[in-house]
């Protein structure tokens, strides 16, 4: 929304986030998770968040060591149970923790219109199944849909590749995910990158997130990690 | 005899026909990958940003940023291409994919299909991206054990786990018999160490033998994508 | 929809096409028309067609020329009125063809729709004004909007830059315009290329329309034209 | 005096803060871009799929596959991204853009803005991105002359033309005055070359002068994008 500004460490670039804010964060297990910007995060202090994310965390790192920290009122996601998911679980058996299940490809769209203008869309998606109990359904050229609405987060953390000094970004292979979604969606998106660039040294065909979409951006160094056994 | 699990993924990858575009669920779908034969121009599609995905990657080819929808390391074939959460989700919800394959608990005789959720009262509720794939491809094949370790029959008149998707099913691949279900009814096509009274007295529904020349032995209910390459 | 095809030339690239059949057109003026193919449905002979593109035609080339050969039906458009727009302005105004003038964006949201499975959605655009007359309005968190739908083509003729062996497409700068939402709206999509590359020569994070929107592609030689006057 | 066209411009271009994503409409708001001041890192957006474009393209630059949104060859600069049209005009929708510059036939008091049809019977309809852009921007402004070739006001009560977007409008620049609009009434912020009287007179409405401290005198009605340069 304005010119990206790339700051010099992590904690700068989650300064302000308020206690309260809707946090869409982004990642597919762990591919694509910004674990710096989560890092900062839980050191930044803000409580009371609600997380929108594709999983509810792995292990201890991540959205997990977030749930750990005790920060987070509510997460909206699609797949929270995984086979190393047990803060969350712990969590949410014990009541200390909201969950809204999405589907995930109903969690893309609504984060997509979110970022697209959209006031609501019918989506076809989970018809005649418990998660579209309360929503609106319709009939449209014979097929059935549901009513969904878009999903906007205060503050967007996300990971990509390469960011040159304007602010546009690149992926890498399926860490692409939610991030080009979730840039969009937020009032305020901040992005960790493995690495910075002149502006020019991208190419404009090959541009995945235009810079107008990045508020902040700061480099870190690669982390990665791998998980075994959901979606 | 009924089929094993290998014999069955064989089954199922010889009625894709060549060049489709396919997604295999996580677990027991995805070993149908193995039975692909050489040549099909088989393109498999995953949820999570990706078609033209190649085999489970192993040792230093082993990349965080490259996995497929179970979070598993996979590889890239020539002709890949990588596009965010929205576009993935657009392309199975807008039925661009030919056929999906998933696991279920229960098919109904009418094709829906339950595979999410057990309904028990302390589970955890995680869709992922199961109810977008119920109902995305032009075609969604089941693959499941014909009975439960109790003996009873997972295809069934009517689901009594909670929903996926609504008539969604066209075909059901089980160890010891292939099914087409949907609006008229329940069609056996072939079977495995089973005759069909035995099928008719274990299974809570009426069947119909499907006459060898019949058409929908070699078209689902829903194709139009490439020809088949099966008789 | 399934696996794309290599033609020889356009006359096989544009055949089948049925008349009274609803023709995608991409481009926006001159830039990514797709002229051959426009020149060989011309040649093909099918009528009382409906074309969805951003313009009407400029000059006596392109739809400027399907449409002199009397072959359109209607068209559904944003901007038809242009400098050079003169072939369409007559036939409209001897009332020999029907127009229904779309937002842009609008046009491009509704092709999208189509492509990704959406049944409808609540757009901003429009309302109040006499493009928003006779459709459903609502609002939604204090915004008003109103409710549109997808077109889906039954063909959609675009031009890129360049194809591999699969199908996968890259454009080359603002000719991209509706070529990719295009792709993914209609039935059959024929490409235009002035490149052919074997499969895994192009980079797979800079694919623009993935290979599974692809049908048909022809290679044909550069033909470019600018307009001046009129968006 | 009143201000001549390139005059009015370079009043609109100080009013823009740096580094705002900016789109000018087709006609008189092109030429704001000549006069943004070196340096201002203002990011034009083009509808057909474009950021940072630069100055139109002269003599061997001319690329007939890079044009802006009225079809005149323009430039690329560093640090440019290409979108196709469902992402160019999400972009616009989703509220990204800081400022849109329109040209009017009419803006009313609250802001209604008519540019598109000037509801002659016999004109061929044609909207373009008009629609698109008067409400997507976080602030539109409107570029016209105050009276037309009759000495008609073009700032009314209530516009008598076909509206093109209701309430878009925040302020309006013309050779005389320039005016905030919107739910709390008319504002004068400054004149060229006549009195508050006349104008008064001249126009069919209450017109309040702005204070010089007003915050309004930099900040528009929708604003929450970068701080404004001016004071």
């Amino acid at each position: 929304m304005s010119r990206a500004r790339i700051l010099d460490t992590v904690d700068e670039a989650v300064s302000g986030i308020e206690d309260g804010s809707t946090v869409l964060v982004g990642g597919f297990g762990m591919a694509g998770m910004p674990f710096d910007l989560i890092d900062g995060l839980i050191r930044q202090g803000a409580k009371d968040l609600t997380i929108v994310s594709n999983n509810a965390g792995n292990g201890e790192v991540g959205l997990a060591a977030l749930l750990k920290a005790g920060r987070v009122r509510k997460v909206i996601c699609s797949f929270p149970r995984q086979s190393d998911s047990y803060v969350f679980d712990e969590l949410y058996r014990a009541g200390k923790v909201e969950l809204e299940v999405v589907p995930q490809g109903s969690l893309a769209e609504r984060l997509r219109a979110a970022g697209a203008g959209i006031g609501a869309f019918f989506c076809p998606t989970a018809v005649g199944t418990p998660l579209a109990e309360g929503k609106e359904t319709r009939t449209i050229d014979g097929r059935d849909y549901v009513l969904e609405y878009p999903i906007k987060g205060d503050v967007a953390l996300i990971s990509a590749h390469r960011a040159d000094g304007m602010g546009n970004l690149v992926y890498r292979k399926t860490a692409r995910n939610f991030g080009p979604v979730m840039a969009t969606a937020a009032t305020t998106t901040v992005v960790q990158v493995g690495e910075l660039v002149p502006t020019g040294d991208l190419d404009p065909e090959a541009v995945v997130t235009p810079s107008v979409y990045v508020d902040r951006i700061v480099r870190v160094e690669a982390r990665h990690y791998t998980v075994q056994g959901a979606r | 005899m009924a089929l094993t699990p290998d014999e069955l993924a064989a089954v199922v990858a010889r009625d894709i026909p060549a060049g489709s575009y396919v997604n295999l669920g996580i677990g027991q779908p995805t070993k149908v990958a193995d039975h692909l034969p050489e040549g099909s121009g088989v393109v498999l599609h995953t949820e999570n940003g990706m078609l033209n995905m190649g085999p489970a990657a192993q040792g230093d080819h082993i990349d965080p940023d490259l996995t497929n929808a179970g979070k598993v390391p996979v590889t890239e074939l020539p002709g890949a291409s990588y596009f965010h959460h929205a576009d993935s989700f657009a392309m199975m919800r807008g039925g661009h994919l030919d056929v999906c394959v998933l696991g279920a608990f229960q098919v109904s005789a009418t094709g829906d299909l339950a595979n999410w959720h057990t309904g028990a009262p302390d589970a955890i509720p995680a869709v992922g991206g199961a109810m977008d794939l119920a109902i995305g491809a032009k075609q969604t094949f089941v693959m499941m054990r014909l009975f439960d370790k109790q003996g009873r029959a997972k295809l069934v008149p009517e689901c009594t786990y909670p929903l996926t998707g609504v008539g969604c099913v066209s075909r059901v691949y089980t160890d010891v018999a292939v099914f087409d279900v949907g609006p008229r009814g329940v069609f056996v096509r072939e079977t495995f160490g089973i005759g069909l009274d035995e099928l008719g007295t274990r299974l809570d529904m009426p069947l119909t033998e499907l006459p060898a020349d019949d058409d929908r032995r070699s078209r689902g209910r829903r194709r139009t994508g490439p020809e088949s390459v099966v008789a």
